[in-house]
């Protein structure tokens, strides 16, 4: 544990936790709620890897751009979509973000420029290379309210990623182009029961990119701080020389990769050293130990996060199906219809 | 024997590790994962990390390599975890696998095997339901098949092995847990298709997935006094048009059942086989059942809908009766 | 005006560039190299390296950029030299440009426009002469066009374009010399075939590259006394299934005339259409005419004899006509 | 050029020369063929490159993979496809060593281990992987004759093909297998009409290669000597490590990429300036100054290959047709047929 105090001014650092609790509440009860048959398909929990998308996301502007994986209720949820409209997602409701046509692996949302939710393994790259390009391209991307500054996409992908052509095609695109990418590595160690020793001949992901003259950071991906500190070098890097930038978090997830894995490649005892440096456990001891946090409030904060889980579960529940008579919808836009 | 689908995939698989030396199993997790639908679960152990040989993802490399393994003298079984994936990998599987031995002017056979899980129906949305049989049933120089039943999971696996061209195997993933009889002494057959149900009226012509769907429509319309005969193709590509026109020459009648996408699905051309070789004998026109022109939508009720369902094939079926 | 097809392209490009700074070409040499098939020379120049953008060898890459690209605001049109390369990028097409309205409910449409070369006749062989027109066609989410006229040439872009959903424009290679009429005023319409030669016996239905084989074959057709009908499909999904039932019901025969080999080819999907449409308009049959299912010969003679060719089709009406 | 001295006996020195002599000839001659349509398709001249060919080729063994690109005339040659079956093939007859279905870009050769001639950018990358597992796994692979060694798969690419996903995923997977590849990336600075610099973030290739823990050698490829002893050096790697080895080659093509290119894309001064440091020119004047060579014996060796690209064309030119009933020929192997 990391116990350098933490340096920001105490509703921040609350935020920070919250968001946290937010997660691992909501997902806790997803996997739950997945043994009862209400929520079905792929179900790929982020318990452990809060700190990632939360310290990130926390140092974007509401008009960056995310492309996130099928992991990504956590990074659905910090960017601002309602955890109302995620779990109505997970049910099928069409009070989800998607209508309930996504579930779980494709969360997504206009308003808050959350471009999904991808369930093939890299597929998300060459996507964040192309609206990094966009901004490149528009004027919308370089001019942002007042002052003139670049807008960012923040692209969420895994260690078992950097393996697949997409990863090095987009890398190269991005750096060759210099757009504003932010690429996030959230090295878990795993990709579903491959180790990264067994994935990649160089297991220094930083490194790799870092052969296509992409400039890196790495970072314990389990203090939320050091993410966010990471997070907003990365990016100011990329708002003021417009290249991209490669951050690798470095961090594991407590679960199985979905419900389906019944987790035979690795040790108890790996998960259990891990956990004893879960995100949640170790920032509240520190915002505890520089006196900003008390026990009182932390079981405030996280009552607040099961209520508004609970709310969030009553939400779904009461959500409608959509009708059958829809089924043909949005396969195409309609004429006069909404376009990004 | 009872046994399952999954089981009888895993007795083909060990056969065949435990029968030729040059056989080994290639892909995403098929180790120490156990397989993901846990095809391999334990073979690790009992062959080992180059046998059993676990992929980075990178479809199109270790597609490609089967290809070139093959070359080399092998005979490897490359598992793309699932038909969605191996999109990624086409251009291995066209431009390489299945034009190498024409390009070649025969010098260079590929004996690889590539199996992956196919098809919807647990909910997994747009991107992990896919049915894209009709798509490699299109490509000259290669073999694909779609074991449906438990003694055909069972059997083809070592004919595919034994073929000097590449075999793709389709596993629909809903068959998994499938369980039926398997009274496994030889390899199956794997040129033609086969009768499942023999019927008059009606011949109700179908593969992978959709078999249990079309056997219990049959089942179905014999309540109504329908008697429907039920084709396995078995066999996508080359089609055998032969078993197909012999059964629709008997019954007149055809609905074709098939979980692609109805636009330039596999259901086309068996109707397109169907006009060109049994137009005169066909007492109404032929009718298919596909998935509805969709992305897979995740929410049950809709997928269900989307998806071809007995009771659609009851109704096809009725219409062509004129009932 | 009598232009050329590659002139006609040329110019709705430049005035695509030219009348909306969202446009922007993207794809392997179509800059400095001036467009490997001389589409786009002289556009760098004219529009800058930004709007006409080299990429490197990355399929897969580029294409998905175009999607990103869509998202963000901008009108990508993305070359990819041929459909040959395409199977790199198939992943982002059918995984992300078709299903991403459909998996976010309704909130981002994709408009990105897709060229490509397609199609075999120069001795290419076999991985440089691809027509895989069905497969795109199997796709929800998009629209799949085949200019296979100047005028065509000239017209669909500017549609395909203001088209918010994704749109892929498949150039035949044989057809960048034709020379024809373009009396451009509007943009054509994207939504129907069209018959492009009346007629009364026969209906010879295809697009693309074959379109000038059939209307050859429909002039031999005359000489024999056969009067045939030449529908261009035009647009390849959705297929006009009305204009196609319109003609059949009209002559009551139909060849289908494809450049696809043979088994699981668009062909066959037109002629289930016609047969689940207007089977009792039938008099005979519908046949096709497609490719050899063998991949692409380099020989010229062997490769005149893998294709369609208007004797080919000459036959197979006549045959239809029973003559 | 290079005044240092060929360090070959006279045989050997020789016989590199007339190699490069060899295909330069055969493809002048088959511009001129493709001129009077007696060839067709594409046509990839190597002219220019020779030197890369011929130096890797003959530090090969008999029993080593080669897998090459559309531009492979020279490769094919240099491995002994004879000419004959070479300009056969060009033609479409059935004497070609493809029997007239593959044509320039697919050479083929199943008794030299000539494994293509592809006609898709990187397309060859993965199945030379692939030839390497078999050799890894087989006994075949690893013993030859009476020594004990490892067979080598080399496989030739172009400096477009790097920016590829299937570069990256061969690297990757030769490299975390430690298979016997030789990676001879032949960077001839152009892809097309796209130059290196626009199509790269890193131009230097050898440091890509070295991100998957590759090593790597970088050599002239218009020096014939620089290029065979650099490919020794990468073979003996690859044979006592059992691991892949890379060597970028740095050459240049003279003519334009194909027969349909106007060549728009640069300057004469460029080319010119190559050609100054043409292999064959450079190579001769070499063996001629350390008096290894008389012009005589230049003039002797070019007469021979000459001679030999005229037989050639008279083969082709009596050579058959096949039959167009046959052709269905050879898409599947027929049942007791032949497999590799
Ligand atoms: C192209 C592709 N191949 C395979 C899969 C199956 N799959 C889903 S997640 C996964 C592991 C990915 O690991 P990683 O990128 O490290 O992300 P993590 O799950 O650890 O967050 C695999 C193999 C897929 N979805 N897409
Ligand atoms: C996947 C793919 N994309 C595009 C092409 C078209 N193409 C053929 S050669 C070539 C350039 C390749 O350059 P490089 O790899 O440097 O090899 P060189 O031609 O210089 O020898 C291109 C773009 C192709 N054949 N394959
Ligand atoms: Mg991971
Ligand atoms: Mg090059």
């Amino acid at each position: 544990m990391n116990a350098s105090a933490v340096p920001y001014d105490k509703p921040f650092a609350l935020r920070l936790l919250k968001d946290m609790l937010r997660i691992r509440r909501m997902e806790e009860e997803a996997a739950e709620l997945y043994g009862a048959g209400k929520i079905r398909g792929f179900l790929h929990l982020y318990i452990g890897e809060e700190a990632v998308a939360v310290g990130a996301l926390h140092a974007l502007q509401p008009d960056d751009a995310i492309v996130a994986t099928y992991r990504e209720h956590g990074h659905a949820l910090v960017r601002g979509v309602s955890m109302n409209a995620i779990m109505a997602e997970m049910f099928g409701k069409q009070e989800g973000c998607s209508r309930g046509r996504g579930g779980s692996m494709h969360l997504f949302d206009a308003a808050t420029r959350f471009y999904g939710g991808n369930a093939i393994v890299g597929g998300g790259l060459p996507l964040a290379v192309g609206l990094a390009l966009a901004d490149q391209l528009s004027p919308e991307g370089i001019s942002y309210g007042a002052q003139h500054r670049r807008r960012v996409t923040a692209c969420f992908f895994g260690d078992g990623a950097v393996a697949e052509g997409a990863f090095h095609e987009s890398m190269n695109l991005a750096a060759l182009w210099r757009l504003p990418v932010l690429f996030c590595c959230e090295n878990n160690l795993y990709a579903m029961g491959t180790s990264l020793a067994r994935s990649e001949s160089q297991t220094d992901l930083c490194a790799k990119a870092a052969a296509y003259k992409v400039e890196t950071l790495k970072v314990d991906g389990m203090d939320v701080v050091a993410v966010h500190d990471a997070t907003r070098i990365g990016i100011a890097h990329v708002r003021d020389k417009g290249g991209p930038f490669f951050i690798e978090f470095q961090t594991f997830r407590f679960r199985a990769h979905s419900m389906y894995d019944p987790e035979l490649y690795r040790d108890k005892a790996e998960v259990e050293a891990w956990k004893q440096r879960g995100p949640l456990h170790s920032y509240s001891a520190r915002l505890k130990a520089q006196g900003m946090l008390t026990e009182d409030e932390f079981l405030a904060c996280d009552a607040e996060a099961q209520a508004e889980v609970d709310a969030s579960i009553a939400y779904a529940e009461a959500g409608a199906w959509e009708p059958v008579e829809d089924l043909m919808r949005d396969v195409l836009t309609p004429v006069g219809g909404t376009t990004s | 024997m009872k046994t399952s689908y999954r089981e009888a995939l895993r007795a083909a698989l060990r056969e065949a590790l435990q029968d030729d030396p040059r056989v080994f199993l290639m892909g995403e997790d098929v180790g120490r994962y156990g397989g993901s639908y846990a095809v391999s679960k334990g073979f690790l152990e009992e062959f080992g990390p180059e046998r059993i040989r676990d992929a980075p993802l990178s479809e199109l490399g270790f597609v490609g390599a089967g290809i070139g393994a093959a070359l080399g003298g092998m005979r490897p079984i490359v598992e793309v975890m699932t038909v969605n994936f191996s999109l990624l990998a086409l251009d291995q599987i066209v431009n390489t696998a299945s034009a190498l031995r024409h390009m070649s002017g025969g010098q260079f056979s590929v004996p690889l095997v590539i199996r992956m899980a196919s098809g919807a129906g647990r909910q997994l949305a747009a991107q992990h339901s896919h049915s894209l049989e009709c798509w490699y049933a299109h490509i000259p120089g290669i073999k694909v098949l779609a074991p449906a039943t438990v003694e055909d999971a069972r059997g083809m696996l070592a004919p595919a092995l034994a073929d000097p061209d590449p075999v793709i195997i389709f596993e629909h993933a809903q068959l998994y847990n499938l369980e039926g009889e398997s009274n496994h002494v030889a390899p199956v057959d794997i040129s033609a298709a086969r009768v499942r149900r023999t019927g008059s009226d009606v011949s109700l012509i179908t593969y992978g997935g959709s078999l249990p769907k079309a056997l219990q429509a049959a089942e179905l319309l014999a309540g109504m006094g329908i008697d429907a005969e039920v084709v396995d193709l078995r066999v996508l590509r080359p089609l055998d048009s032969q078993s197909i026109v012999a059964s629709v020459r008997k019954t007149h009648r055809a609905v074709v059942v098939d979980e692609g996408w109805r636009s330039g699905s596999l259901a086309a051309e068996v109707m397109a086989r169907i006009v060109e070789q049994a137009f005169f004998d066909l007492d109404a026109p032929p009718a298919r059942v596909c998935s509805e022109e969709v992305p897979m939508p995740y929410a049950r009720h809709l997928e269900e809908a989307a998806l071809p369902q007995a009771a659609k094939i009851v109704a096809a079926a009725r219409a062509v009766m004129g009932k």
